[in-house]
């Protein structure tokens, strides 16, 4: 068995997620590793976009900024932030990776403060395009590392929106009907949420962890699949080429 | 949201954006070769009772090939947006293809004159006609390419345009002033004209854009018409003149001159003596239909129609006026 | 004194009103050739606008469609109708000239349909960009001849706003503020508006007529200064650079 | 119209449409020549207390020079749009010019990290903040652009990120969906780094838009900057190349290298290494003082910057980077 990192599991796994052909509005890091990797392995129509303009680029290395030249490089367009936010509020992206300092059991992301808004602990980058592609885009993941303090009962601010409430609540808030929340994947487990209560759920988990294990490091009560397939650990050819093809800088992998 | 006001005349088409998204959430992605016959596209894409828009301005890098075939393959019942339409309203006109009308600018030829045939096929009440302007027509498709239901706007207000439109007034929240809000318009089939497209369906043209960029984004299916087609790599090499991804396209279809009579910038000009043709065979009708059965019944294609009317020679010439050296080597 | 048509007597008036440095949303014929020969003379940086997207063409000769080629031949911008009416919405376009089959004493147009609207004597192109260029320029302009079935009692269809009833009617109407009709331009006179009522009123008579002229040619009731100047006529030099620079083909000056 | 909810950020800025239009219509339509250094464009155009937005996307084809300019003449009080911006915020919050920010994305630098300066300045209690998306605020700018005091969206509902806006919620009255409707944002004073303008500020651009087409058109002073001045007839050449006509722009400072150490596309690449010696010395109040004054305040003007930190052999270096060519030559 090969050995991997936990950000190498986390992006294989999220690389997967993305079928061929699909739309994905990323950002720098590690969603853009993952749509790179898709692209190289299973997905080679898989199409990327960042929010700042560039459309289907053929990346030539990790982006810096989601507005840096690497973002529309050789790409089909470079648009603007109005072409590519009304590209996904008509229901052309299909998926976008999402990231946050809170997360609650709805998928709801706090990316705005820690503590109070009115004098805040921590002043965090606001919403960015965050909110704008969560309401938009048809499925909203989320790759964070399995931590009580990142997965909370409440988040401190609810910058951007997951199933909100939870049952019909985002449905009734006036945000596109049938997006949200899809797929939240840690080091620990695969989550989805339950169509009903839109509660997260754990549906997999990844080797050499226990659903006990998810739960210890999560700060509120998760759902679960009774029977709890093992995530694929990552292939050797997957590894060869995220190490190799997508990030032989280990800017992200090597974190 | 108070209703303060609301015109009478009809919206023809759904301004719900999750209606729109759930169409568009099914349309491929992916990088294909998306290049047709003019026929085929037409055939596979305008459907009797579709609702129908043509880009460019009237007789201006508008996609004269498209309504040429759409007239040849009897298409009926669409609806039509009337944006800024002269020949090309008055090609469909004649054809009878369309039975609703979303009218902003139409019957007219600019300075031209009147189109006799427009004119009476719209008086003939066998169109539903909603009336705007082209500013709002072009606002109504913004709000579809932006995925919201209306935009508001300050024009059309305290009108009989407003009053025969489907616009609604209602004040702003923030400042009190009374605004006219206009639906979405998502046409189900819309042709644009463009200088150049890859065979992915990515396209630039150069000159004015009319409202063709909205018009494209709010479409549900859009086809490109081009005067030539380009290796994807001269697309990926400046991808900032990239005015419509391929992502939003359905076909491609390569037609040369496919604006003539019209102008194409920085390609063709108008051809003026054929455009008086036209209007002097509207005042017959039996003269009208010989001359239709002509240009556009007897022709195969739209090579066809250039063909009749002077060939590459013709082309060259235009060219040259476009150009302003009509002067030399004629 | 130089003989000269009405058309070339009207043209000149309209080409007097466009200071230098305003700017201008024109369509083709007469207001094109107004503009064109205010550049010429008094107003070389008058700037020209054409709905269709032409920013500040240098027109090398009459357009034929307000989207053909001249209209943005060597321009500052080949824009949009979305680039020229939201300038004109913010407030950056001084003038424009409009036309229609119908004018009433409040300056509203008709270009919609002679009759009923439901069962036209005659359809008319409807708005185009006519409504929209009244909305929002500062001061609309008609160029017409003076003419009893044009200047009627009440416009068949209201496509384009005037003063609409009049007094405050267009302020309440929720039109941008202190804009309207400015100036009527006939054959035989120049009308203003009066300020309070906004009603039609004649300001100079063209060389030739007399108040009596004109109010007999005119379907409603016209107010008049008390001293009624002559509307200075075209000069030699104005007559020459229209005829010889602006529209040597006697397109417009011709009919 | 009917509110159904109110965010309680505050809205910094008059949304009404007639107050823009009033200012437009004093604003000179003269081709005349706008050139000037940036020294004289900060003095003559940005005053205390204005509201101000800068171009580009935080360290992409943004005016740094100019955020340097305001920062070293210690402007204050301004307002500022904080949509996605990094380090134009990071060197105005070192400057401490702003005192109310409408916040989209702040404080970070993406993948960098955070700026411990702007995070501070934000923490401080001194900056009064409204929240928005980056996708609100260039909605906002388009409602200015469009002369309409509000546009309707459909992100931010059911969020924090809502109530602490300055938006609105309201029904739309086609579909009875609920809308976010956000207020017109119209900044007094703009900055906009461009790849060329003719002096009359006729302005093009290479690479993503970002929202610089709209926070032009909203602007009710903008200021270009750019990488060179070439000559009207360049413009009029092509003029659908041009994004940015000139009688919306005040003035055109040529500043080459102006959006280093940000990235200027087909131009030269960050310089990731100076970035990081920002957010190094941010860490120690001393250390950082010294350094803000070494590279802004004791800098005569931006070429002066550009040499302490590597003049033009850096450049070339950066340009190879953007060309993808590092390996040769070095």
């Amino acid at each position: 068995m090969t050995d991997y990192n936990q950000m190498e599991m986390m992006i294989v796994i999220a690389a997967r997620e993305l079928e061929n052909g699909a739309t994905v509005g990323v950002g720098t890091g590690a969603p853009c590793a993952a749509a790179m990797l898709a692209q190289k392995t299973a997905s080679p129509d898989l199409v990327i976009m960042f929010e700042a303009g560039g459309i289907s680029p053929e990346l030539p290395e990790m982006p810096i900024s989601v507005g840096d030249s690497r973002t529309f490089y050789k790409a089909s367009q470079a648009g603007s932030m109005g072409t590519i936010m009304s590209s996904c509020a008509r229901g052309f992206v299909d998926y976008t990776f999402l990231g946050g300092a809170q997360i609650d059991m709805y998928g709801n992301l706090n990316s705005t403060v820690i503590g109070d808004w009115e004098s805040p602990k921590v002043r965090l980058p606001g919403s960015g395009g965050a909110n704008d592609f969560a309401s938009f885009c048809w499925k909203m993941m989320v790759m964070t590392p399995q931590d009580k303090r990142r997965f909370v009962e409440k988040v401190d601010f609810l910058t951007t929106p997951g199933w909100l409430e939870g049952g019909e609540s985002r449905k009734e808030s006036g945000l596109p009907e049938n997006a949200g929340p899809y797929k939240i994947i840690t080091n620990m487990a695969v989550m989805d949420f339950e169509p009903e209560s839109k509660r997260m759920r754990v549906i997999s988990l990844n080797p050499g962890y226990t659903f006990e294990d998810v739960q210890e490091n999560c700060g509120f009560e998760l759902l679960r699949l009774e029977d709890l397939p093992l995530t694929p650990a990552p292939t050797e050819e997957e590894l060869y080429i995220l190490r190799n093809q997508v990030d032989p800088g280990r800017v992200v992998i090597g974190r | 949201m108070d209703v303060l006001d609301r015109g009478k005349g009809a919206v023809f088409t759904d301004p719900d954006p999750d209606k729109l998204r759930a169409f568009f959430q099914k349309k491929s992605r992916i990088k294909t070769d998306k290049t047709m016959t003019l026929k085929q596209a037409v055939k596979t894409f305008v459907n009797d009772g579709d609702y129908l828009a043509i880009g460019g301005f009237g007789a201006n890098r508008t996609p004269v090939a498209a309504c040429h075939e759409i007239v040849r393959q009897g298409k009926k019942n669409l609806g039509f947006a009337g944006h800024t339409s002269t020949h090309d309203m008055q090609i469909l006109s004649a054809g009878k293809v369309y039975s609703k009308i979303d009218m902003a600018y139409g019957v007219g030829l600019e300075a031209r004159g009147l189109s006799g045939c427009s004119r009476k096929y719209i008086e003939s009440g066998d169109v539903e006609v909603s009336e705007w302007t082209n500013y709002a027509l072009s606002v109504r498709l913004q709000a579809a390419a932006m995925g919201v239901p209306y935009l508001p706007m300050r024009s059309m207000l305290g009108t009989d345009t407003f009053k025969f439109s489907g616009a609604v007034a209602a004040d702003c929240p923030f400042t009190g002033k009374k605004m006219a809000l206009v639906p979405a318009l998502s046409p189900d089939v819309t042709f644009i004209h463009v200088h150049e497209a890859d065979i992915y369906g990515n396209a630039r043209f150069e000159g004015i854009a009319v409202a063709d960029l909205e018009l494209a984004s709010a479409s549900k299916t859009l086809v490109i018409t081009c005067e030539r087609i380009v290796h994807h790599e001269e697309i990926a090499r400046e991808p900032h003149k990239t005015q419509i991804p391929y992502f939003i396209v359905d076909a491609v279809v390569e037609v040369p001159y496919g604006a003539y009579p019209g102008t194409m910038p920085n390609e063709y000009f108008s051809d003026e003596a054929h455009l008086k043709e036209w209007m002097t065979k509207e005042k017959d009708p039996e003269a009208f239909e010989a001359f239709l059965k002509e240009i556009i019944f007897d022709c195969e294609d739209f090579n066809a129609y250039i063909d009749r009317n002077g060939g590459l020679e013709k082309m060259r010439r235009l060219r040259r006026t476009e150009f302003l050296t009509n002067g030399e080597g004629e």
